[in-house]
């Protein structure tokens, strides 16, 4: 079946809803209204209002409100509107929930969804357009999910709400316009586990998310120039699927790694890291990153698309490692 | 209004208002038009319907003066003085804007006259409006700030933590909110248990007022008056304007799913122009078409500066990270 | 207090409360020793002088009911069922302990026994007692969940909005502010323009109460008549309790720098354990030396548990980030 | 002069008071009392309370009114009383703070110090213990500092005070019971200059804060063993000293990176990616590096230890490169 991915995501929260009344919805306008970007459509009417709450705009209160009802048997899942905004919640976040359980020793659990949505190329400015991923990779206790595709938002959403810690989704605002084929029915894709969405021998490209779809694209003006790049969607960011990335990089020797994000002190800084620290041998070249630069996000469509990934940076800095 | 005060009507102030309350409801208007045509870019709030409240409240502060603003604030970016074309090239990302296109519509920022910054984040440049009244409390200045926010600001947490020092250390601050009855697209009575506004001010012991946010001149008199009370040092004053935007909560949103079609009619009824309109034709103040057609023009124009300016270059994108 | 609401005296109920909070003075004296010896580790926050507090809320909550407390809050903990072995020996750091050495005394959590969680943010765990209730508000249970905090949390921006939302919504949620004049070494008045923290439920409509927090039995009834009221679907209340530390705010504070010794002395004067003690005297009570041996008892073997108890083994340290 | 490292910070507080009377204090007891860690005693008395304000516990306010008060004149300088509680303030230092000069297109500045304390080794456990200058790195816009001793604090955040940006000025809670040699009178030091401790040929080692101090002692063990450690204090992680690193890294060929803070996205990772890429050809071994572990930091002393670097470990990773 055809859907947009606010409908995969939808799609998703119907069938979890459905399937344990323990599962609740809570945001700013995703009851009566549907939600801003579409995604929670039909659940204030399916669900009633006890299991889907529009809140104020209190993103501190309504995250922690969502732990509490995660502690006493609730599965919250928050819409969070833009990731942005989880700064004015940073310590609900990071000091409350990714650390509830490992304090507790093991006795309190914190089975939330955090629903957020970020990325940029749409005019949207310094506060309404960031990839914040790496803040919630950096403080341990969070899984990060990055879905890239409709069906995959679908499949990994369903495997969130189920999972018994606490996860952040983070949808891209540009993917809200794309469509794809997902399953209909039950669909899981589990967390932690990365896909090779391109088989190639010259070269791994390891993206996610929106910047995945310009890797797929890089990668085919590639091949047009002869050469042959793996593109690897990791889908997970925490739990991070190592052996995917390492079965690749040990194949091909050489490593891009593409996000949107800041650049410092960022996923990618981090997985080159990683790999150079544990594959050091078998790197034939530096490893290389397109990230968004280290400036806050500018207005103006030229400075914008010039702070961002695209498919030709992408592709510059493949040439450069092939 | 004349009515009750007495005083006579001060027509000259009344154009002046008037032509800053059009300037406002044409620029809008234009820049729904580029966005629609897909020239602006980003999402664009626009505030049809409360024109009276930066055009009244701005009118009664001095150059000196701080505002922070938010979204939908262009109205106090241009009363408070800072230069249209300036203003319109930044909202359409142009080298020549205000902020030289790195900040956009949401991020308005001008410290020559006075503007602090627009905002994207509810409640986020109100602690900033706070410090700048810090400032001028410390210096013993002839100067205050003023923060403009919407109802559901009140729900955040920081706007609260302002308030409460502001209050406590009692600084020039005015606490200016456009209570229009919803935050995007919810009601004040769902995401607020006490919806009178100025009820939650006794948290504060911050003095609070609700009046008419149509009334342009209810509005200035209100934060002149609230000013002279700053300067002399007795702390800060919350003004609950009540008013209402017949437009939708920002491009996309025709503001018709959550409202009703005769709540929306009641209040395009309201409107704050012309409301002010009828006055003045009332008080038989000649020259409006002068006005009128002056302020089409000063809008046009700065729709022409900003589309004739160049965008930045992509080699400033690293320039202005640090000073 | 017994004159007043003229029931017989319940001396079974007060020989409790009498035991409860002897157990929480003389634990807290035991742990200022450990601490000076070196044995326990990193700050300790005592409630000396607070003890009818912990004693009289937990009374009249259930063992199913949730709460979350801060750093200040071993009274709490043990007062709500948590096995004071585990308590200690988590306060000592060892592998028994209530989270395994792993959160240390700011962090007790006992889900069991419906504690969610010491704190060691002010404010960070107001809004998880209001979604324990937003749970028990769904499910229509026989449950309540209770917050502790100081008069200081007040200032803070998330104890606000949870505050607006619990009443919002009418949760089961009682906010008990344990107003003990101070936050750290700032007195109340310097923190906040309005100082009766009853009065500033205005802003939440929320039901408001002050008592006086050293009065057993007036806490135990206050929380159990808000309990009744929470289960009824009348939503929260604040108590405002007030009380004093007439001990420093953490081990290395003397408390002395920046209150009075009149003002402390006056406050050690007005002991609630004192008063109970003078309660149970006047009455006649028998028996008090077994209780008084027995509450020290159990401390002491609960230290003795955790001084035995093993420490965390190294190879743990990964385990439980997550479930 | 000896002096505490506190001394050293009150001394720079005073000075630049007396210097310029733009400066303002804020922060919670720093006013009457002097500061929780007797960092801003005698302030109040000598420069009263229109320049020492002591606030309520409203982190994310009296953070965002020092962006207000400098942007109309003041050069606030407030102190976060442990930068875990940053995380209630987030929205005003990452969102506003940071972004200011840049969105405002260059016309508005904030020339504010966030004066800060963090880190763990004293059972302060998981909320209370935390360094987090990554999260400050990843978002543009800030200047991040890191003394390692009280002469360089003086000297820092004497140039913090000046700078016409927004500083998080990172102190250490084991910093502030050392002692050391301060210069009287006014002490300089840059922003953005490292400084090479102790210089060696085997391997470089790069830290920073306390835990620079351990990579000192590690060195010395080292030595001992015939391993010639090169040691460099950064000071300063925001702007990095890139050129003293490289041509510590071109000299020795291999690379340590010390720091308490979490790994995952840490400044190690960062600084690892830059290095690896940059200096590729120059590396004879992977880059290593010593963090503290991806866990939330626990209470009990044998854990905490093991979660945090120490001289062994140092030492240790030093072997296996040397
Ligand atoms: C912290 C934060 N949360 C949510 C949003 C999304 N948002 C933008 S405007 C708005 C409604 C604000 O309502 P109100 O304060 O009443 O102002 P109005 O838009 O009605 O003028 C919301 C929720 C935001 N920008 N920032
Ligand atoms: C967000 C945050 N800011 C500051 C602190 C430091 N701190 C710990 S206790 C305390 C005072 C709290 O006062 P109050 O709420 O009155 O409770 P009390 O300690 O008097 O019981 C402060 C400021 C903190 N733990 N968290
Ligand atoms: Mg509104
Ligand atoms: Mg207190």
């Amino acid at each position: 079946m055809t859907s947009t991915f606010p409908q995969a995501i939808n799609a998703a929260l119907h069938a979890e809803m459905k399937r344990d009344k323990s599962v609740i919805v809570l945001g700013e306008d995703v009851g009566r209204f549907g939600g801003m970007f579409r995604c929670t459509e039909g659940l204030f009417k399916a669900f009633g209002e006890k299991r889907v709450w529009d809140t104020p705009i209190s993103e501190s209160g309504f995250i922690g409100i969502g732990l509490g009802a995660a502690m006493t048997g609730k599965r919250p899942v928050i819409e969070l509107m833009f990731i942005d905004f989880s700064l004015v919640a940073m310590d609900q976040i990071l000091n409350q929930i990714a650390k509830t359980h490992f304090m507790s020793g093991g006795n309190a659990r914190a089975p939330m969804v955090i629903r957020t949505q970020g990325g940029g190329y749409k005019g949207a400015a310094a506060q309404h357009s960031q990839m914040l991923e790496a803040l919630f990779l950096h403080v341990p206790g969070l899984k990060v999910v990055t879905p890239s595709n409709a069906a995959d938002a679908k499949g990994l959403l369903t495997a969130a709400i189920r999972d018994e810690n606490p996860v952040l989704f983070i949808e891209h605002k540009q993917l809200y316009s794309e469509s794809g084929e997902v399953p209909e029915g039950e669909h899981f894709v589990p967390l932690g586990k990365a896909i090779v969405v391109r088989p190639g021998k010259d070269l791994t490209i390891v993206s996610y998310s929106f910047t995945l779809t310009l890797a797929i694209k890089a990668a085919e003006k590639l091949a047009a120039e002869g050469i042959d790049a793996e593109v690897i969607d990791l889908r997970t960011l925490n739990p991070l699927d190592w052996d995917t990335i390492a079965i690749s990089v040990r194949k091909t020797h050489k490593l891009l790694i593409a996000h949107e994000a800041y650049g410092r002190c960022g996923f990618g800084a981090d997985l080159a890291a990683q790999v150079q620290e544990k594959l050091f041998d078998e790197l034939d070249a530096p490893i290389l990153r397109v990230c968004g630069e280290d400036v806050p996000i500018p207005f103006a469509k030229v400075l914008e698309d010039a702070s961002l990934p695209s498919v030709e940076k992408i592709v510059e800095r493949a040439r450069e490692l092939a | 209004m004349a009515a009750k005060a007495g005083p006579p009507l001060n027509s000259t102030l009344l154009i002046g208002l008037y032509r800053q309350m059009l300037i406002l409801q044409h620029l809008e208007k234009r820049l729904m038009e580029l966005s629609q045509q897909g020239i602006l870019r980003g999402s664009l709030h626009l505030a049809t319907g409360q024109e009276a409240l930066p055009a009244g409240a701005c009118s009664a502060l001095k150059k000196e003066d701080a505002i922070t603003v938010t979204y939908r604030g262009h109205g106090y970016v241009l009363a408070k003085g800072c230069d249209i074309n300036r203003v319109v090239a930044e909202i359409l990302g142009r080298r020549t804007g205000l902020c030289k296109g790195k900040g956009g519509k949401m991020h308005l920022t001008d410290i020559e006259n006075g503007l602090l910054g627009a905002n994207g984040i509810v409640g986020g440049g109100i602690a900033t409006a706070v410090g700048a009244a810090l400032s001028f409390h410390i210096d013993g200045a002839d100067r205050i700030a003023m923060t403009v926010f919407g109802d559901g600001t009140l729900n955040q947490g920081a706007t609260h933590e302002a308030m409460n020092m502001a209050s406590l250390w009692k600084l020039p601050v005015i606490f200016l909110c456009e209570n229009n009855l919803y935050a995007e697209m919810t009601p004040l009575s769902e995401s607020a248990p006490v919806t009178e506004l100025t009820k939650r001010m006794a948290a504060y012991d911050i003095r609070a007022l609700r009046i008419d946010g149509n009334d342009v001149m209810a509005v200035r008199e209100t934060v002149a008056d609230a000013r002279r009370r700053a300067v002399k040092g007795e702390g800060p004053t919350f003004i609950e304007a009540m008013t209402y935007r017949t437009c939708g909560h920002y491009q996309n949103d025709p503001g018709t799913a959550y409202r009703s079609k005769a709540e929306v009619a009641e209040w395009q009824e309201k409107s704050p122009i012309t409301r002010l309109r009828q006055q003045l034709d009332e008080s038989k103040v000649n020259g409006l078409k002068a006005i009128e057609d002056g302020a089409m023009k000063v809008v046009e124009d700065a729709i022409a500066f900003a589309l004739a300016s160049p965008e930045p270059n992509v080699s400033e994108l690293k320039e202005d990270l640090f000073a």
